[in-house]
């Protein structure tokens, strides 16, 4: 093997790895190691005048590979990639050693920081001397797009694209469009009609020829990589079936949200009295101008409880987000249609944030909605009230902001159930290959900055699928991950990443022990020449393969048996 | 000096290495005995690479993925978790303590968890004291 | 060159003579080597004297085939003694490429073998308690005996090898192959596996191979398998995949599982843990119970992932 | 045991002015900016809250409200506009009409036209009543002596009837009050307290004290005037009318506090309705209807009363006696009615707040200090 | 259409901005000569409906039925329906005519207000018949401001290989993002996701990026915008500059820095922060000697630079360029605590807005991310004292977070800010994490955790041993040294009033300063907040009242990062929309009243 010239960077990050690791320290003991030509440590090695550095070292030292000791990989490996590429030389020449989030930032000994954040280091420096030069490749890109789910996410995601003028297949379980908004009459805060809202998005939709609606339909299966899938939807019920296979380039889950089954919150007496009813069913109560009690006579006293299954140690921990002005909403519409009765509503902290739900808060006061607050963790009671009371039901309810016990009279009471993610969320999730979180959302790529994109490439996620949302974020979610798509379409192709695992033909023994080990189904065999080998565009660089190969003909493209030998070396 | 043990980490990228940033994110402190090797999934963790690490002296491997039915390669970590059983009966015949050799599920989400299992491995193998298998090797040809 | 005569040494270290069987088994063949080749050492076939080695030149042999692994001093002292003497150096046969069936040993430590073959076996005299010293003192004056090492070494841990010819035994090919390219010089680069196929059992084993799932696993006597498909579909455990080829896939086509005496293939460090690796690999199921009770039909797993390689895998021994 | 809510009270509140009181989203600020918030009473923030709410019994009891001088701190600093010091006010109103026995006081709050009725026929009342008696037994033209058309001895005696009368609906009104807030709540308070205590009545009586730490002194400023200018006067006309009868000559040593009086109560209540037309200062902003009828009255009163004293003084008896009968419609239903029944009544109610409040907080504070060490440890 | 239709018209009012623009009587007339308008109320501001009285009224007139219009008609819906209902005819048939939704800062609101009515009338959606009519697109995008929603949609629309002019008002993009910390609640740091984006903004051969520019004018048509945008002298050459500093070490001029919220100073000639895009010094003209003597003074950064990067000589000028979309990402300003005097910011030393704190905690701050009280220090040059932050100075014993300063208050902002109770939080996490010791307390009215995982973190807050105190805290006492803050705690009834050494002022956010010139200029509505206006709060939050103008991120309204990113990148899909199928929308005011009516008398008879 020829001589490598290998530069060592080591980032202070500020302080935040300067503080617990000797970043001078690690540069020195890396310049030690054979084949290392320069070690220097910098503030912020991701800066521009960091980067600078490395290509000014690569142009002037002759640097053939580059080891980053800084933050993750997830973090910066592009930029610094990006880096060698400015300089001239492969992106893949770079390895990186985290030294902040696993090093800097967990430890507390300085002086063990200090070692393992070397041990990193070397190990990158013997791993780098086996990199690859690796070149991205591209792949067309058709400009077809799957939807799933046809509510207001799915429906606003096919009309963006389909505006312009992009082939969209628009699939809907039920027999109609919509998803939840449909269920609903108005929407907070300004009180708008959701049936128009829908009304026109869906009369859009239908007057669309590029969007392909497939009503009553379901995604049976999504094969292939980005930019070109194969979905095959079934529509139709038990009778006739029909089997659409669709060519496709990218994939957005609109997959929406179920609300949480109030039954299983015993203190409510769901399902048990009659006259306590969830959100969706009061929706129904509006929508029908008949609201009354069981016993057929408009209620008197309407209470609406907030957080049902939301904010609880017990059910979901997180905030279902759209609830609490949902019941500003109802406390409207009580007042509205029943211009007589008294409305409670029962909440823990009132999350009224969005462009125009304080205001709307304060008017729900001005209307004269009482509101309660009781304590997370500490549910209102509901029971039966006596014949002494004018009224059906007694909500028993710590008061937080007036420190007594109070008994509030109910005739009905409205349960502001929190939306969780759907029964056969994770059927969809391994349908598309995307992540689900502890609560069943699906995860997006990045919290903050890529918030509609998943791990999957040209797969998208909007909506409350990923997170509790209202209507207006799920609708901005719904174009941004158009906008992801356009923008692909707009450039015709698409890169597909270097790394990926392959066959060398010459080893490879046609064993087909690995055939059925690939979850992407790329790998495939030749009959004729009894050997396998990898469709690298479909291959998503696992390494499943490559770990069982018996004869070591499996290559992982840039974590090769060599490389993670070297590493290991290194670390130890 | 105090033994402190050397342990070798593979973490997936997806949900274990993130859940392993994660920690660092958050600040959660843990033992700086382990040294994470990054591999895209948990089952390109090659039993190889186990023995290696015993071979170049770790005392303790751990191997990290996501949760059963969260692998971002759909069910990557099955593979893994069908070839632990065999590797720890392996590492036994070896004379390999099994304390040494952990599978865990780690989830992007659980830096927390991350740290708790890096500490309890640190302080199990501490106590064990270190794994022999590389002095076996590089034992003098005098004593053969 | 044609005037000289091949100078020729087999030795056999701890084997257990298969090999020097299989130098026999090339039948006719072996009138053509004598005719090519002087063989200056045999132990086996030929008498010999330690000294007449000693007493050669450095690199007065051509070859040594050296077969069985080092598992004494004495294995060591003629294995370094004929490195010496010789201009190539072959580990000939598995147990000198990876220790072979004698390698099995190194689970146990060298006390746990001299209790269990000399205090402790049923076939002993009850009472005696006799173990072998390295040095007795008896009326012919001082008696050494080689030392009994810790554990068993490839040849390749204590001399360098310059070939290696895989197989328990070789098949007699081979042999025909190594000492054919030996005479002709056209033996290929120094480390070279000889006489092998570059490619798995598999490759060339008629079987046929489909979909790999299995839900439990057999030993070949618990089945009547079927003979046209691949054995390890079948459950059974057959080490083919991971194995080197070339030895004419004798043990499958005779209906039992490959063993793997060829050893690993080249891209593989560490024939066991690819075998427990693919092995396992292709459990059908998810559930860690289910999986746990599939493998448990695996039996001895030292012994099935180095049947004919713990020396030679990467820790090589058992602690 | 838990209280049963009353969303209607609400409503009931909303006639005394409390109709801001929904706004209120109990960020707490109120309480912190109030000067007299301090422990045990953290107002108005609680206050509001019952109301809110619906918990009758608690609000009756409570005696927050009477701490409360309406500085508008609270108000000012309102994020909700929910105007606490405006609802403190009202709910001295529904305070005022709760420990009146008769209900009158509940009418007048609830309808302004009732109260002007009552006010009407009682002037009506009043001037005949006067007119007839005068007429009978005196000569119009005649101010004072035999023939005098109201003799001092008989209007004296009319004073002395009506605030014996008077007396006794205030008394039984405080002890409405005492009832509500101190005797039938859990806290103990030893009669020896009570005792021990008592100078606090005249000393917040008299001097208003407590308004004082307000931050805006005007206000307080302007009270006093107004209270010690209307107890002067009182006093003055109970025990001194036949000083203020005999002349024409000025008898200096009532007189001259008279006319001090009269330009406290004019330019008090000339002050007040100036500020209340141009809400000026935030307790100006809101006005209830009986707090014009009381001011108008106020005004009327005073300066009836100065006009026909200048008449009288200037001989022009007749034309003295005519106001005098004005002067008379003015202050006997100012007295009867709204001393009573209305805003003039927390002349008495809120010193005997302030002196309740100090012997319940004293008590409130001792048992806190004995049963809960560790809710202290937490705040410190 | 249904030839027996009977339709009753309602209009009502609420009170809002909306209803005095209408001319309710004219719309009113205008409504009742519509095909089978049988009834046309007008009910006034009503506060709430009688249901049985109109279910009379219904039965009466036998209307089948009821168009509510009106500023806010949802309101009066449920009464209507049930009355509806309860005259036995179909509750499905009550339709609203918002003139809120659709007149907001119309040029003819009255005109709207019709529009809206026919349609709800007719029953066709008005979003259908009132679809502006499309228009060609120049490929350029211009995005205003270089915060993370511009640098987002600027990356995503370059991404598609479209050309973008990003015009940023201050020397580096970022914005307000580039000053934080950590974000919540993962508590990455900002640093390190944005600069990675930023340097991709500054190294993207499709962006031209603008800085220390504004835009002047704007005219042109929806699709073809001509824009002018002024773009200030740097008087230092960006490719030529290496960020040495050279230049900085020499200049005298001393001057508080915008990136540290005035925490730090900076001089004439600077960077706003080492990783600034671009890499490069500008000259603060207003405060350099040099420019404001006329070159008669200093000049010392002149001498000063190898690589002669700087030109004082140069100007002002104006760049002109064509666009067919216009994104707005102006963001915000943050709320100015010295309008609350009883907080005493301004008087307090320690008295620090979130912002202020925010640069403090940061590892690239002043201190290097401690948390220390302000110092007295002696001036030389000013010979006053001031009160600084210094690394050696002392670490508060106890912080007081007061939420909502400005917001959710009717006399300064009433709406919510919707980040603060999250910043709010992360500070305390990061107080509890610098000094374990030191008590926090989060003065609140309402903990809006609202997000993907903020719940949680509220909760991860308080078990690390932050007091939590719900009810807003009225004011801040003391001296200079030591503070009071006093407080209602609603939960525990007790009126706290806690000793500190450092009030943290979590102020709310408002319209970037300059917004109102902006609407101006772009011809946009803002809203009663001063937030640029979304087309429709439902199902436009990005979109204009004019066509190929877009609004993203916070200056629509507050957002946290996630959202702004998620807007920012919505925006991108209306603009490359557009490019792809080279048709955009006109603006919503191109329609006219009567040809709305004939869009909608066609889809009535197309539906039926």
């Amino acid at each position: 093997m020829e001589e490598r010239r290998i530069g060592v960077y080591v980032c202070n990050c500020g302080t935040n790895i300067a503080k617990m690791v000797d970043c001078e320290a690690v540069a020195r003991e890396a310049e030690q190691l054979p084949g290392v030509v320069a070690a220097r440590s910098y503030k912020y090695m991701c800066s521009n005048p960091g980067q600078e550095m490395i290509q000014q070292d690569i142009r002037d030292l002759k640097l053939d590979r580059v080891v980053v000791a800084a933050c993750s990989p997830r973090m910066h490996e592009l930029t610094f990639r990006g880096a060698l590429q400015g300089a001239g030389l492969n992106p893949y020449f770079l390895e990186m050693a985290n030294i902040r989030e696993q090093c800097s930032w967990v430890h507390e000994d300085a002086r063990a920081a200090t070692s393992k954040a070397a041990a990193l280091t070397r190990a990158a420096v013997k791993r780098v001397v086996f990199h690859e030069p690796l070149e991205k490749r591209y792949v067309d890109m058709c400009p077809a797009t799957l939807v799933i789910g046809g509510g207001v996410a799915g429906i606003t995601a096919a009309l963006e694209l389909a505006g312009a003028d992009q082939p969209v297949y628009l699939v809907e379980r039920e027999d109609h469009l919509g998803g939840n908004v449909a269920r609903v009459d108005l929407t907070a805060p300004y009180l708008d009609s959701a049936r128009d809202i829908l009304a026109e998005r869906i009369a859009r939709v239908r007057e669309n020829s590029n969007i392909r609606v497939l009503l009553e339909s379901e995604v049976q299966q999504v094969t292939g990589f980005v930019g070109n899938f194969t979905a095959t939807i079934r529509t139709g019920r038990d009778g006739e079936v029909a089997t659409t296979e669709a060519r496709i380039g990218s994939v957005i889950v609109c997959t929406g949200y179920q609300p949480f089954d109030a039954a299983r919150v015993q203190s409510y007496g769901y399902g048990w009295f009659p006259n306590v009813v969830t959100s969706f069913d009061f929706e129904r109560m509006l929508r029908s101008g008949r609201i009354v009690t069981d016993k057929g006579a408009p209620p008197r006293y309407v209470a609406i409880v907030h957080c049902i299954g939301s904010r609880s140690q017990e059910f979901h921990p997180y905030c279902s987000r759209v609830c609490c002005m949902t019941a500003l909403k109802y406390a409207h519409e009580a007042k509205s249609a029943l211009p007589e009765a008294y409305v409670y509503d029962l909440y823990i902290d009132m999350h009224a944030f969005g462009k125009g739900c304080e205001d709307f808060y304060r008017r729900s006061a001005e209307i004269k909605t009482i509101f309660l607050m009781y304590r997370k963790g500490s549910a209102p009671e509901i029971r039966q009230a006596g014949p002494k009371y004018d009224c059906e039901m007694l909500i028993r309810v710590n008061d937080q902001l007036s420190g007594e016990e109070v008994d509030i009279p109910a005739d009905l009471v409205v349960l502001m159930v929190g939306m969780e993610s759907r029964e056969d969320a994770g059927k969809v999730a391994r349908m598309v290959n995307i992540s689900q979180d502890k609560d069943g959302w699906f995860i997006e790529s990045h919290p903050k900055l890529d918030p509609v994109a998943t791990t999957t490439d040209g797969v998208f996620i909007a909506g409350a699928c990923q997170a509790p949302k209202d209507i207006t974020d799920s609708v901005a979610q719904a174009r941004a991950a158009a906008a992801r798509i356009l923008g692909k379409i707009a450039r015709g192709r698409i890169e597909v990443d270097a790394v990926f695992a392959e066959v060398d033909e010459e080893r490879c023994s046609g064993c087909r022990m690995c055939n059925e080990l690939c979850p992407y189904v790329a790998i495939e065999y030749d009959e004729t020449k009894k050997r396998s080998h990898v469709i690298s565009a479909l291959c998503k660089a696992c390494g499943t393969c490559v770990a069982s190969c018996p004869s070591g003909a499996i290559k992982a493209r840039h974590f090769t048996d060599q490389q993670i030998f070297a590493q290991i070396e290194g670390v130890l | 000096m105090d033994f402190e043990p050397k342990i070798v980490g593979f973490l997936c990228n997806w949900c274990s290495y993130t859940g392993a940033d994660l920690a660092g994110t958050s600040r959660i402190k843990y033992e700086p005995n382990v040294r994470v090797i990054r591999v895209m999934c948990s089952a390109r963790v090659d039993p190889t690479f186990v023995l290696k690490a015993f071979e170049q002296g770790a005392d303790g491997v751990l191997i990290c993925g996501c949760h059963p039915g969260d692998c971002h390669y759909t069910e990557g970590n099955y593979k893994t978790m069908r070839r632990f059983p065999l590797l720890k009966r392996l590492l036994g015949d070896y004379g390999i303590e099994p304390e040494r050799v952990r599978l865990e599920w780690v989830s992007a989400s659980e830096g927390h968890r991350f740290a708790e299992i890096v500490n309890d491995m640190a302080a199990k193998i501490r106590a064990m004291g270190p794994c022999l298998a590389r002095p076996a090797l590089t034992e003098d040809p005098a004593q053969r | 060159m044609a005037e000289r005569k091949l100078q020729v040494a087999l030795y056999w270290g701890a084997a257990c003579g298969g090999c020097d069987v299989a130098v026999l088994d090339t039948n006719e063949f072996i009138l053509d080597v004598a005719a090519a080749a002087d063989i200056r050492l045999w132990p086996i076939a030929v008498d010999g004297k330690y000294q007449d080695v000693e007493a050669m030149d450095d690199a007065e042999l051509d070859v040594t085939l050296f077969n069985g692994a080092v598992r004494n001093s004495e294995n060591e002292h003629v294995a370094k003694l004929l490195r010496r003497k010789s201009k190539i150096m072959v580990a000939f046969g598995t147990c000198a490429h990876l220790g072979g069936i004698p390698g099995l040993a190194n689970q146990f430590s060298r006390e746990e073998i001299m209790e269990r073959a000399y205090l402790n076996n049923p076939s002993l005299e009850v009472g005696n308690r006799t173990l072998p010293q390295t040095q007795t003192d008896c009326a012919a004056g001082q008696l050494e005996i080689p030392r009994f090492y810790a554990r068993v070494y490839r040849l390749a841990d204590v001399v360098e090898v310059d070939y290696t010819v895989p197989g328990c035994p070789p098949h007699p090919s081979q042999v025909k192959a190594v000492l054919t390219a030996v005479v002709t010089g056209t033996l290929p680069p120094r480390g070279a596996v000889v006489g092998a196929s570059e490619r798995a059992v598999c490759d060339d084993c008629p079987r046929k191979k489909e979909e790999k799932r299995v839900a439990r696993f057999y030993r070949p006597w618990q089945i009547i398998q079927d003979p046209e498909r691949c054995l390890l579909e079948q459950g059974i455990l057959c080490a083919g995949s991971v194995t080197r080829s070339g030895c004419g896939v004798r043990c499958p086509n005779s209906n039992m599982p490959c063993r793997g005496c060829y050893g690993p293939l080249p891209n593989v460090r560490d024939q066991g843990a690819k075998f427990i690796s693919a092995v396992s690999s292709i459990v059908d199921s998810k559930d860690p119970e289910e999986i746990d009770r599939i493998l448990a039909g695996v039996p001895d797993i030292m012994g099935y992932a180095y049947r004919f390689g713990l020396p030679g895998s990467l820790l090589q021994r058992s602690l | 045991m838990a209280i049963l809510a009353n969303p209607r009270l609400v409503g009931e509140l909303e006639h005394y002015g409390a109709g801001d009181v929904v706004k209120c989203y109990h960020c707490g600020n109120c309480s912190a900016a109030c000067p007299f918030s301090k422990e045990p009473f953290i107002f108005p923030r609680k206050s509001m809250r019952y109301l809110q709410m619906g918990l009758e019994d608690k609000l009756r009891g409570n005696l927050e409200p009477w701490l409360c001088y309406y500085c508008g701190e609270c108000s000012e600093q309102c994020p909700r506009e929910a105007e606490p010091g405006e609802v403190m006010m009202s709910m001295r109103r529904w305070l005022t009409a709760q420990y009146d026995f008769t209900g009158i006081s509940k009418l007048f709050y609830k309808s302004w036209k009732a109260e002007l009725s009552a006010i009407v026929a009682v002037a009506l009342l009043t001037g005949l009543g006067f007119w007839w008696w005068g007429a009978t037994h005196g000569d119009i033209r005649h101010y004072d002596g035999p023939q005098a058309f109201l003799a001092s001895s008989f209007v004296h005696a009319f004073d002395w009837i009506m605030g014996g009368v008077l007396l006794a609906l205030l008394l039984t009104n405080c002890a409405r009050m005492w009832w509500f807030s101190m005797g039938r709540s859990r806290i103990n308070v030893p009669l020896t307290e009570y005792v021990r205590r008592a100078w606090l009545l005249p000393v917040h009586f008299l001097t208003q004290k407590r308004y004082r730490e307000c931050e805006k002194k005007r206000p307080w400023a302007v009270h006093l005037a107004l209270m010690l200018s209307y107890v002067t006067m009182l006093v003055l006309i109970m025990f001194f009318l036949h000083a203020f009868q005999e002349g024409p000559e000025i008898s200096w040593p009532h007189h001259s506090l008279g006319y001090l009086a009269t330009i406290g109560l004019i330019g008090a209540s000339v002050y007040a309705l100036r500020g209340r037309i141009r809400r000026s200062e935030t307790h100006y902003k809101h006005s209830h209807e009986t707090d014009w009828i009381f001011l108008i009255l106020l005004l009327y009163v005073a300066v009836t009363g100065i006009v026909q004293h200048a008449l009288h003084r200037f001989g022009a008896g007749h034309a003295a006696n005519i106001l005098y009968l004005a002067h008379m419609m003015g202050v006997v239903p100012m007295l009867v009615l709204e001393v009573p029944f209305s805003k003039w009544a927390h002349l008495a109610y809120r010193p005997l707040a302030m002196y309740f409040s100090e012997l319940q907080g004293a008590a409130i504070l001792a048992r806190e200090k004995s049963a809960a060490p560790a809710v202290r440890a937490r705040a410190a | 259409m249904d030839a027996e239709a009977r339709i009753g018209v309602y209009l009502c009012r609420r009170g809002t901005g909306i209803a005095d623009a209408v001319d309710f009587h004219a719309v009113a007339e205008y409504v009742a000569k519509a095909h089978g308008v049988r009834l046309v109320r007008d009910l006034g501001f009503l506060p709430a409906l009688d249901p049985a009285e109109l279910a009379a009224e219904i039965a009466r007139e036998g209307l089948d039925t009821v168009v509510i219009a009106g500023d806010s008609p949802g309101f009066f819906k449920p009464a209507f329906t049930r009355a509806m209902a309860d005259a036995g005819g179909d509750p499905l048939r009550v339709r609203l005519a918002s003139f809120r939704e659709h007149a907001a800062g119309m040029r003819d609101a009255t005109d709207r207000a019709k529009a809206t009515l026919a349609c709800a009338v007719l029953g066709v959606p008005y979003g259908l018949a009132a679809l502006p009519d499309t228009t060609s697109v120049h490929p350029d995008t211009l995005i205003i401001g270089g915060g993370v929603a511009g640098i987002q949609a600027a990356l995503e629309v370059a991404g598609a290989d479209k050309k973008v002019y990003l015009v940023e008002r201050t020397p580096t993009i970022g914005g307000h993002m580039a000053m934080f910390d950590k974000t919540f609640p993962t508590l990455d740091c900002a640093a390190c996701i944005l600069t990675p984006k930023m340097v991709a903004v500054g190294q993207h051969d499709k962006i031209e990026l603008m800085t220390c520019a504004e835009v002047q004018e704007v005219t042109g048509t929806p699709g073809s915008y001509r824009v002018k945008i002024l773009q200030r002298a740097k008087r230092v050459d960006a490719d030529a500059c290496v960020a040495c500093h050279a230049c900085m070490e020499v200049c005298p001029v001393s001057v508080p820095s915008e990136f540290d919220d005035g925490v730090t100073t900076r001089k004439a000639i600077f960077m706003a922060f080492p990783q600034a895009v671009p890499n490069a010094y500008v000259i603060d003209a207003e405060h350099c000697t040099y420019v404001q003597s006329d070159g008669q003074r200093c000049g010392a950064c002149l001498k000063k630079c190898a690589k002669e990067a700087i030109h004082f000589e140069e100007t002002d000028r104006v760049v002109e360029v064509e666009v067919g979309n216009i994104i707005i990402a102006t963001g915000y300003d943050i709320f100015d605590a010295r309008r609350i005097e009883r907080y005493g910011y301004g008087t307090y030393p320690n008295v620090v807005t979130a912002l202020e704190f925010e640069r403090l905690t940061n590892a690239s701050g002043p201190t290097g991310g401690a948390i220390v009280m302000k110092t007295k220090k002696h001036n030389r040059r000013t010979k006053q004292d001031e009160w600084v932050f210094a690394p050696d100075g002392p670490r508060p014993k106890s912080i007081a977070i007061i939420h909502c300063v400005g917001s959710r208050d009717a006399n300064f902002n009433p709406y919510c800010s919707r980040v603060c109770c999250m910043y709010s939080l992360k500070f305390a996490h990061l107080v509890k994490e610098k000094l374990p010791d030191a008590q926090c307390y989060e003065y609140y009215i309402d903990m809006r955790a609202f997000g993907k995982g903020y719940e949680e973190f509220f909760e991860r807050i308080k078990e690390e041993g932050v007091f939590v105190v719900r009810g807003r805290s009225a004011k801040v006492t003391g001296s200079e040294d030591s503070l009071v803050v006093r407080g209602e705690d609603i939960l525990s009834d007790k009126l706290l009033e806690f000793p500190v050494d450092m009030v943290l002022l979590a102020v709310g956010l408002e319209p970037a300063r300059g917004s109102e010139k902006l609407a101006t200029l772009l011809r946009i509505p803002r809203d009663q907040d001063g937030w640029f206006s979304e087309a429709d709060y439902n199902t436009d939050p990005t979109g204009t009242e004019r066509g190929g103008i877009y609004v993203a991120g916070v200056c629509q309204g507050p957002k946290d990062i996630p959202d702004t990113v998620a807007q920012a990148a919505a925006v991108a899909a209306r603009v490359l929309r557009s490019i792809v199928s080279g048709r955009g929308r006109d603006s919503r005011d191109s329609v006219s009243l009567p040809e709305i009516e004939r869009r909608a008398r066609e889809r009535a008879g197309a539906s039926t």
